[in-house]
């Protein structure tokens, strides 16, 4: 021992920080269309380049190409447009509510649009999402009016939660979104027991879980990953991840793997990564993970290649810790722009016809905003009754909360 | 019956009842379990209804709410309280919270089930009470059954309960009851008055304590192993206690609770786990809130010692019918 | 200086002394921590002394129980009280108790701070005020500051501390001081009698509560954001109370208590988390076993409603000085 | 949806159970000799066939074969031989006083004796082992005192922890024996921590973490691999694969993985698989494990292949489980046993010198047992004080708990 050299710690750093000038270009993306698909039942230790690779769909041209193209039919890529449109203006309205004191809180997807809304799409009515807070896209490419998404972000009378939950924390067992916790990566493998509950139940249903980056780190998560392994439950475990967790770049979390995917190797679980930015690509391999799922052959770990482009949520400002230029410099560029082009390029849209729909999407969006806001904001108009904090923590109101109700005063 | 058959029969008659009841946890399956709780269960319901599942509780619970959301009623095996804590976050953050969260759009009725207490030489990672960590948490029910009859008909109206509800099993009392005297051969619950068992569905409602002997001096409350040696304390000192049985800590029995001490003026709280906000805390608050103007003199707690639960120095630790006796006295002198 | 100055200030003085003090937790490195209680540490101090951490919170307090027993203070961040619960485990049955397993061969000289209580909107998983869930734990020190100069002191106190301390900093506290009208306009700590903060090492021993107000007619007893709740209340109502900070809940600084409460013969305890199994059941029990033939009155408890912490209704869950000020009153008149 | 077949659930199975005759012949045990030896510094992602064999030094013959072996000398073989045949004796009667009610519980190691003390002898003074029950070869290829080591298991006045942890919960800083906790996995992540205090302190000093096959499904698992990836920490995590977790085998905690060491390969973890029952291949690996970890190359998982020969603890019966005859038919052998051969096979023992050895060793045992229990046992003589029940709770005892010294009358 005493000729051993002394240890010190390791800290991975990321390549740049405010000040800096970011280069991706030593980041090894791989052309669209050269990742090969294999079949749903291929054996997971035969598909492990998987996980390093990036599977993508759409090229510089907006053509979509290779093995993964051609899940979609036009009807459904311009509405996949749509929702990808009327996502980033509701988030932009409701940031901007945000700002003036409409609620307390809020947190955006921008950049990471198609992820949410091109699942959604590979999904059938009864599956269940167990998502994180930056999945919104599950609700409004389902159909769930916006008006109450926005009752709920205003915490105002028309809330389904009733106000008790903090902004973006929908719920809806209709829409297959399941009810956002707040802690992190904690429905991760609650999402696995409501697979096996299917599967235990003969059922058909499935289940998608959700995490970001650097909420792999957590217990949950591993938990998830040895049910799910062992089970071989029904269940589309995603990974979005775009890059940052607050103010801490994903290298913390990824420490010495290549990639998030790759987490799934320990398990012989198949892992997949994808390009977050593509909604063709997206698309393409949620389908795949879920038909593996519905046909009992176990769970898939689907990486989300994404950036984070805003802030983490209101109360927080990226330019402290990450270059303003970062997000430009990002390689895999923005989703919505990626498939407007790819519409185009199919002779399926224009630049007019794009125009006219964000004027349609934020007209829409703005007439959700004032219904909802005719009912209240978190400060103004009808808001939840103090009364009703008191309901729904047991199915039948004990003595002793009665009690403490009366003495509130209701 | 004694109270590991007690269990096993409850879990079958539920299992048996409703396909949607499932039972796992570590060992549970094939080997039914470390006690035996589980005991041919996976042989009469396959291992879809009963099986083993890895060292994880945070996973066995965690799965468990999924299971409860999607709409089973899973009743879950921890092999001992001491080793709940990796799944405390899902029962606290999760199963307490997700009716509320959701505005009853998703529920979890899931039944926690966990060995706890001393008296087995089991040191401090098999013999601890947490249930206080739990009657802090809104959410939950919290359950001790102190007889082979309750743990039978508490487990099924646990089950059959549409929230989270933790049911801890006081292991020294699994084989025979146990009033504390150590060195005294085990009488099995088979030679004992409370050793009988209903058959079929006997349900016993949450939020009913019971008085297992009746008093005019001294209320003594207890749950739990310590029921028996409540009992054993106030033979021994002839002292006229009343001595009040829990069995449900949340929500309480106030009702009970606060008739007896009116009547008797004086209220000595007994229970295995730590003094500093042990549940007993939160019984002395109640009683002193509900009971002052009835109260001859303070309420007296008697528990396990603020330290963690020993190995050797278990006798010492565990409040037996002395230390009960001692303060049954001391609260009459007062 | 605020609260987050005198909390950086604490933990810049403890690095800058000892070599062995090293800060971690998520987001606590090159930002500064989501509060900016640990900004510019890790410039100062480089990065293996102060960095950012994975998501885990069990991570971040297992691995500071193993640089602790290697010899080194760590004094780590969870980012909210709420997300402490992963770490739980190893807070009670590794830190708490590695001393006491070991006989002393092995220690943990750890601190973990954590952001708690409500009143910023921050809904369940940003509100939670954990406290009687460490105050149960054998092996555990639990500290509460109300002011900078407190925050201060005791930090550099818990780091001093040779064992496990849980150090809550009320989050509404961090930037000015609050007593619950949130209608008015926030003083800053700068314009407030309690915002000053010696300079170097100014240290407040654990243990020892301190008198807010004096006053003859009723004890109030507090921590926290609570304490200028209590002090509003009394102010408002003219009642002439007796505000302690408890400042450390444990150990507890059982005489202070005890003398306040035998002077006034009347106790009110306010604390913002639930009720049931609350630490207020302590006090309640603490109190009336000590102070028993002096209490005029029932000793009252005001405390946040059995309920999660929710967002719309922040304000009617939050003990304000009208509640506390009703519970003064009421005592009063009783 | 309405085509898709109905799901049900995977719920894997050990391939026999009580009354089935064991049949190991299918698994595949490579030939001793034939694995590489990557250098020390080689890149994770260039070995992760290591994870999927099982290095092996002693082939049938008793010869030690291939890259692996010679990092011990001779005396250093005769001295391993003795720590395992002491363990195993130690065993035995600790075994047989829990029956006599000299105490309340054991713990055996029958089987697995090569692992710890082997391992151990590729330590160096300063290094601290995280063990989990099933190592006190540690403590007895350290020389530590097993009278020390009895008066634990009897809880008697000489029991250092001063009768208040379970028996075989062992601790010595000095023997680098950090104190078992008897929650399993706690002390995986707490090893990461002691090694990264190594590395902040610019020491020389590594840690070795230990687990259980079963116990690797627990959160602090993945705790630790996450910190020991991200941070390169110094530590050997250690995996004792005994294909048994109390009654459940170790396929419900492997899952759909191959193994357990290829859990390391999600984070870029070289893992190696080794022979548990072959004393010089566990130096070996443990050797070149030590060595990564001490020259900052950071963290190595190795999965251990051993048998649980004997019951979980005192208090189970594994007949009720698994056939009485699968621990004959398990291939790799009895440890002592190939050691011995070896031994034998290189002229340095022989038939007579190893029953002299057995009695000698017997002797000792014996010997300190008197001595053990002549202080006391759990209920006879010399027992620790209740009052000591109240030290350590904390450094200074405060005032509420003295106040509980007085009232129990100490
Ligand atoms: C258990 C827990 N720990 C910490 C937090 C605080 N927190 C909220 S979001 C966040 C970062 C999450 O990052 P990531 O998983 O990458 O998701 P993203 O925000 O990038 O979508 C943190 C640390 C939390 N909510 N829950
Ligand atoms: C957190 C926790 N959960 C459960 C247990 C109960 N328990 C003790 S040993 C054991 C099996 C461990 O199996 P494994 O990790 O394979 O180790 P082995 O006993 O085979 O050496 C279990 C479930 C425990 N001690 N701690
Ligand atoms: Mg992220
Ligand atoms: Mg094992």
């Amino acid at each position: 021992m005493p000729d051993a050299p002394r240890l010190s710690l390791h800290v991975p750093e990321p390549e740049w920080r405010p000040g800096d000038q970011p280069d991706f270009s030593h980041v090894k993306i791989p052309r669209a269309g050269t990742i090969r698909r294999p079949e749903i039942n291929e054996k997971p230790e035969d598909m492990r380049d998987l996980a390093f690779s990036i599977i993508r769909v759409l090229n510089r041209q907006g053509e979509a190409v290779g093995p993964w193209a051609g899940t979609l039919t036009d009807d459904e890529l311009r509405d996949g447009l749509r929702h990808m449109m009327t996502l980033r203006a509701y988030d932009a309205r409701m940031l901007m509510a945000q700002r003036q004191g409409k609620t307390s809180f809020y947190m955006q997807h921008l950049g990471e649009e198609a992820i949410s809304c091109a699942f959604r799409m590979a999904l059938e009515p009864g599956d269940m999402n167990f998502p994180t807070y930056r999945q919104a896209g599950l609700l409004i490419a389902g159909g769930y009016p916006m008006v109450t998404m926005m009752c709920q972000v205003y915490s105002n009378d028309k809330d389904p939660m009733h106000g008790r939950q903090l902004p973006v924390f929908y719920s809806s067992k209709e829409h297959g979104f399941f009810s956002i916790s707040g802690n992190l990566a904690t429905q991760y493998i609650q999402a696995v027991g409501w697979a096996m509950a299917s599967a235990i139940s003969h059922d058909r249903k499935i289940a998608a879980a959700w995490i970001g980056d650097g909420s792999t780190a957590e217990s949950d998560f591993h938990a998830a990953l040895v049910f799910a392994s062992t089970y071989k439950a029904p269940v589309v475990l995603n990974i979005v991840n775009n890059q940052w967790a607050i103010s801490t770049f994903q290298g913390i979390a990824r420490g010495g793997s290549g990639t998030f995917a790759a987490r799934g190797h320990g398990f012989g679980i198949p892992a997949l990564r994808v390009d977050g930015n593509d909604y063709l690509a997206v698309h393409a391999v949620a389908k795949w993970a879920v038909e593996r799922a519905r046909r009992n052959l176990g769970p898939t770990i689907v990486e989300y290649v994404t950036y984070r482009a805003g802030g983490h949520s209101t109360s927080d400002d990226p330019a402290a810790y990450r270059p303003k230029t970062e997000s430009d410099a990002w390689p895999l560029g923005d989703p919505i722009l990626r498939l407007k082009l790819h519409l185009i390029a199919r002779g399926l849209w224009s630049e007019e016809r794009h125009k006219q729909a964000e004027a349609e999407v934020l007209d829409g969006v703005l007439a959700a905003q004032r219904e909802a806001e005719a009912i209240g904001t978190l400060h103004t108009g009808r808001r939840p009754s103090p009364r009703d904090m008191f309901e729904d923590v047991y199915a039948q109101m004990p003595a002793h909360l009665l009690k403490q109700r009366h003495e509130a005063g209701y | 019956m004694t109270m590991i058959e007690a269990i096993q029969n409850a879990l079958d008659i539920a299992m048996g009842d409703d396909d949607k009841v499932v039972v796992f946890g570590e060992d549970v399956g094939y080997f039914g379990g470390v006690f035996r709780c589980t005991a041919g269960l996976q042989k009469k319901y396959g291992t879809s209804r009963c099986f083993d599942t890895p060292i994880s509780e945070l996973g066995i619970v965690g799965t468990a709410i999924g299971m409860a959301a999607y709409g089973l009623k899973p009743c879950v095996e921890i092999q001992f309280a001491d080793y709940m804590y990796p799944a405390y976050d899902q029962i606290v953050s999760e199963a307490a919270r997700l009716r509320y969260r959701s505005a009853g759009e998703f529920t979890c009725p899931l039944v926690v089930r966990m060995p706890t207490g001393g008296g087995i030489f089991g040191a401090q990672t098999h013999s601890q009470s947490p249930e206080a960590l739990f009657t802090h948490v809104a959410g939950l029910k919290t359950v001790v059954p102190s007889t082979p009859a309750d743990a039978k008909g508490l487990l099924l109206a646990a089950i059959a309960d549409p929230d989270p509800v933790i049911f801890l099993e006081p292991k020294r009392l699994y084989n025979g009851p146990f009033d504390g005297y150590h060195e005294k051969p085990v009488v099995s619950w088979k030679k004992h008055d409370l050793g009988e068992v209903p058959d079929g569905h006997h349900l016993v409602p949450l939020g009913s304590a019971a008085i297992r002997r009746e008093g005019q001096a001294v209320t003594v409350l207890a749950y739990g192993t310590m029921v028996h040696v409540a009992l054993a304390a106030a033979e021994a000192t002839g002292i006229d206690a009343e001595v009040i049985d829990l069995r449900t800590l949340l929500p309480l029995d106030t009702p009970t609770i606060v008739a007896s001490v009116q009547k008797t003026g004086r209220c000595v709280i007994v229970h295995e786990a730590t003094l500093t906000s042990g549940f007993g805390a939160e019984l002395a608050a109640v009683v002193q809130r509900d009971c002052f103007y009835n109260l001859e003199a303070p309420i007296l707690r008697v528990t396990g010692w603020d330290t963690p639960y020993p190995h050797a120095q278990e006798w010492d630790y565990f409040p037996g019918p002395d230390r009960v006796g001692r303060a049954l006295q001391q609260i009459m002198e007062a």
